[in-house]
């Protein structure tokens, strides 16, 4: 620490109280603004760039972590700047946008919505400032017909999650939207098959004719095929596909302890 | 219908969720909504004139019995826990939810300037905000949406109870650019 | 004196044990027992002359609001009704067959490193899961896979809809800037 004069410091630290209060580049700006008592739809964007410009230094000085955003924002800003600066060809280009107007209109948005957080900060919030009974502690699970709780798919694929962490790196087959949109269709395609017991490869396909349901159609066949579910024959080249189960699922005693109806 | 209404001020009473008209009618034989309606109201009336501890709630779709105001600090201690809040961060990320929803993160990272996947996990895991479904643009997005729960906790009826941004209707009537 | 009682009300509303007039006391400050006693007092003359689907009853040394003999079948109605939570064997079990399926008993044993027969058994009973086929390999095992209920509760259109592990895992980074 070197002898820096204590009024810089004291300077420094207002800044950094300030900047613990701001939500992002943007809360950092009308922040500025309400400060100079500015007409938001007439920033002077000169002196709006310098101020905001030197609470970023501040931030740098006393080593934060600056928020990749503050220095978009920055840029932003310094582009407007500088578009302003070029003169106005008044005869061509007439109707010529103000070089301001999105970030003022980004501004006014994101007021709005910081004031609508304020509104409902402001109401009184179950747990906060009022209460009610508390859930009863008994609970009754695994009682076949209750409904089940409200639950979201976001607990799902957080308990995924932890079953492939805890059973480490073996199960880490990625999953992506594709993986699903398949399990989809071979769901489908079973539901078919336990119904109807055989189908063509048209009648798989159904009305639904786009290159993406073709695709994922006949993917999942194929994974039915090499899961050894499902079997295609064809009579010869060029005639019907035609799709069996594997293994009928009538007459199946063996439940693996799991007894159900099916 | 004494005993209708008494009925139905133990069954609110014994709920930790809020209870619905429609759900309190197909718990009671016999009765139609508009009886369970009219029992619901004179408890909402007798509670509010009588001004005691408790008084009877329209929220989320439905009715429950919460406590008066005056007695917060004292349940505080009782319950021993801080009060729950949010932050600033998971409040505003609520806010552009709540409004627009259904909605992208990254609709709400453009509008909050910021990323926002910190906070918009924290309102999942607080059970304030879900996943609602994806939109059909490439890359099928994710879209959120607030919850029943976000309605209970903030002692709304529905959503349509929510004030209207202010600024952005000022905005979109003044039109200072163009 | 309405304050002391307002607050008491509260208390012993939102309390899932009974309060003693000790433990009442204790919470609030510069109150003495007599005084807290009067209330309560109070309370349960002014619920008892009402009639109503709550009353104040004394026990277990100390004081809890009940319900009326007269709604008991429909609380057990309520009760009986009321959503049960999926264990946490359930909600992994299941989500295992949800991201895996077709999926064999054995693959999700595989996965969870525990016997699954329980749970399994569980969430077929809830009709979430059902058997969706057999392999044609020796024994000839049962395929899993999700049910329409479970489109239902999870609020999906279709499976696609499922979040992905790398969309969950976008949501924990924190500083994505540094």
């Amino acid at each position: 620490m070197n002898g820096a004069p204590i009024g810089g410091i004291s300077g420094v630290m207002d800044y950094r109280i300030k900047l613990d209060i701001f939500e992002g580049p943007l809360d950092l700006l009308l922040y500025l603004i309400r400060k100079n008592e500015i007409d938001i739809y007439d920033i002077p964007i000169s002196m709006i760039t310098e101020q905001y410009i030197a609470y970023l230094d501040a931030m740098k000085s006393l080593n934060l972590d600056l928020a990749g955003e503050y220095l978009v924002l920055a840029a932003t800003l310094l582009h407007i700047k500088s578009r302003m600066l070029l003169p106005v060809h008044e005869e061509e280009g007439a109707e010529e946008e103000d070089p301001r107007a999105e970030l003022v209109r980004q501004l006014l948005e994101y007021q709005a919505f910081k004031e609508a957080a304020l509104d409902l900060n402001n109401r009184k919030l179950l747990d906060r400032d009022l209460f009610a009974r508390q859930e009863p502690v008994d609970d009754i699970d695994d009682d076949g017909d209750s409904p089940i709780r409200e639950v979201g798919v976001f607990e799902l694929v957080k308990a995924f999650q932890r079953v492939i962490t805890e059973r480490g790196g073996d199960f880490t087959m990625e999953i992506d939207t594709e993986t699903m949109s398949l399990s989809q269709r071979v769901s489908e395609i079973l539901d078919l098959l336990n119904e109807k017991r055989t189908l063509t490869f048209d009648e798989l396909l159904g009305r639904e004719f786009n290159r993406r349901s073709v695709v994922f159609t006949f993917l999942a066949l194929l994974e039915l095929m090499k899961m050894r579910v499902a079997r295609a024959f064809q009579q010869a080249p060029y005639e019907t596909i035609r799709i069996y189960l594997a293994v009928e699922l009538e007459g199946t005693e063996d439940h693996e302890g799991a007894e159900n109806d099916y | 219908m004494k005993e209708l209404k008494t009925i139905i001020e133990s069954l609110l009473f014994v709920s930790d969720i809020p209870l619905s008209i429609k759900k309190m009618k197909e718990l009671l034989d016999d009765v139609s909504e508009a009886d369970v309606a009219a029992a619901v109201r004179e408890l909402v009336d007798e509670y509010s004139r009588r001004e005691g501890g408790v008084f009877l709630a329209e929220v989320a779709g439905g009715f429950q019995f919460r406590t008066a105001d005056i007695s917060t600090p004292w349940i505080l201690k009782l319950r021993g826990g801080r009060p729950a809040s949010l932050s600033q961060a998971a409040l505003e990320t609520l806010a552009v939810v709540a409004y627009r929803q259904p909605v992208l993160k990254s609709d709400i990272e453009q509008v909050r300037g910021v990323d926002v996947s910190a906070a918009l996990k924290g309102l999942l895991e607080k059970n304030l905000v879900r996943v609602v479904g994806r939109k059909d643009v490439p890359g099928r997005p994710i879209m959120y949406g607030t919850t029943k729960r976000f309605l209970e906790v903030f002692g709304l009826k529905d959503l349509s109870e929510l004030p209207t941004l202010r600024e952005l209707n000022e905005l979109e009537e003044e039109e200072p650019f163009d």
